[in-house]
């Protein structure tokens, strides 16, 4: 199984969500839809990967880079990392980065949202 | 002659194009699934094969070039070794920007036990990466 | 009991700075000149240890650690093992601007026959570097 | 021995001499003294390597940071590397980059200096 993609928005945050595996061959259109949605200034991103069974260097990379350029001015959330893909990010650091954070479900996401901006 | 029974071979040859790395991860699955390691161990192995095998791709993969990956077993070390046909290069950057770098390395020393690249005598580079099971 | 005067061993310890590279380096020399090898090599080996200790330094350099270089000798087979006590870390972007890394391990690679990195039970990480003599 | 570096010029080109080994612990001079060269706007640099004994990836670092910064500007060139100093540089592949160029000695590269603004 490859990967496949596509955007939703959830209170209005982009919402990604991906299925598959993110791979060196695959990671190139996740990078893609991340430098649009930071070039229109988004600095709040959802990323569902509850559906993806893999990630390798190429996708960790994407990762890192997003959470790189919104230092200190936002975050990449990712919703539902298997144990394994889970694994891999805390390897690379993304699990002790400031402008990463993690949800067990979209529910928890939702409400981080919810706080971010109290009505 | 091989050693009473205990060695253990398999090997895959795909075109060298990262299109090709799911494939190996199915074969790098199919090893790990016939040697009834558990879960875990067969998604490092897939993860430090498969970067092997992006590394092999990207600085020897032109023009129709071949990958070829082998596993093998010997007194419970488990290897698979990859080996392209191009010499070991120093990236050639810029590269694009935003991008982090240099995790392949530190993401196959961490999964595996050993990981050892050589020098081939014909100018490929191979590498090689133990998992003690 | 070691395999009839086979074996060689020489070894140095110190402080992991890189200040202290320059005095891995006289150590490779020492034991190049030990073993009557041409000067071209000795020089390899010194780029490939040095780099392996920048390595060591710049992942597991903090608050007096020390590194551990072992030379040994062992049928025509020449190692250098370079031991420090971090963990192998992928590395920590952004770096400066203009900077080209990334070069040690391809220069390692290049100038060695075998570049094996382990990780060690107590934690830190091991590069062997061999070359057949 | 450690590194020295000092600084003349050569028919107005800066013109640096280094001595000794540069690796991981001495290349920060270097690095310092050629990133002011360039930020002063010179675009072609001459270091004099026939006393360094000894180069590692720190030292080609800077030089081929160096040959990166002024692609096609202009280029940096180097005067009687030893055998094994320029192994290395081939290795890196500074040889082949049209930014770089090895000079065997001094004549020489006054020579390639006068050639280029022909009074
Ligand atoms: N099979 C190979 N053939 C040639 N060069 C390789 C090979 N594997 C790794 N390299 C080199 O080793 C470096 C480190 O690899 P890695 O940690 O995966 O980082 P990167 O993300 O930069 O590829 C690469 O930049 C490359 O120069
Ligand atoms: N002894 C070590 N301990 C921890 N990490 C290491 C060690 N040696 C190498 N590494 C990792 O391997 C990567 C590749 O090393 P190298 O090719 O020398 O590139 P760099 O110039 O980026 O250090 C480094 O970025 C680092 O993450």
């Amino acid at each position: 199984m490859l990967m496949d993609l596509h955007t939703t928005t959830l209170e209005d945050v982009p919402f990604l969500h991906v299925r598959g595996e993110i791979d060196h061959g695959t990671c190139a259109s996740l990078q893609t839809v991340l430098d649009e949605l930071f070039d229109k200034g988004h600095t709040v991103v959802l990323l569902d990967l509850q559906e993806v069974s893999y990630i390798d260097s190429g996708g960790l990379s994407v990762l890192l880079g997003g959470v790189r350029g919104l230092r200190d001015r936002g975050w990449l959330g990712v919703i539902g990392p298997n144990a394994n893909v889970r694994r891999l990010l805390e390897i690379v650091g993304l699990l002790v980065d400031r402008s990463f954070r993690v949800f067990e479900d979209q529910k928890v996401a939702e409400a981080a949202l919810s706080q971010r901006t109290p009505a | 002659m091989e050693s009473a029974g205990q060695s253990f071979r398999r090997s895959i040859r795909v075109k060298s194009e990262s299109a090709q790395l799911a494939t190996v991860r199915d074969f790098v699955d199919s090893v790990g699934v016939e040697l009834s390691l558990d879960m875990e161990r067969i998604f490092d192995l897939k993860v430090a094969v498969s970067e092997a095998c992006a590394n092999a791709v990207e600085h020897a993969g032109r023009d129709g070039a071949f990958l070829e990956v082998e596993a093998g077993l010997e007194h419970r070390r488990l290897t698979f070794t990859v080996a392209d046909s191009g010499p070991f290069r120093a990236p050639i950057l810029p590269r694009q920007p935003n991008q982090s770098r240099g995790l392949g390395l530190p993401l196959m020393v961490t999964l595996m036990d050993e990981v050892c690249f050589f020098r081939m005598p014909g100018g490929g580079t191979a590498v090689k990466l133990t998992v003690l099971i």
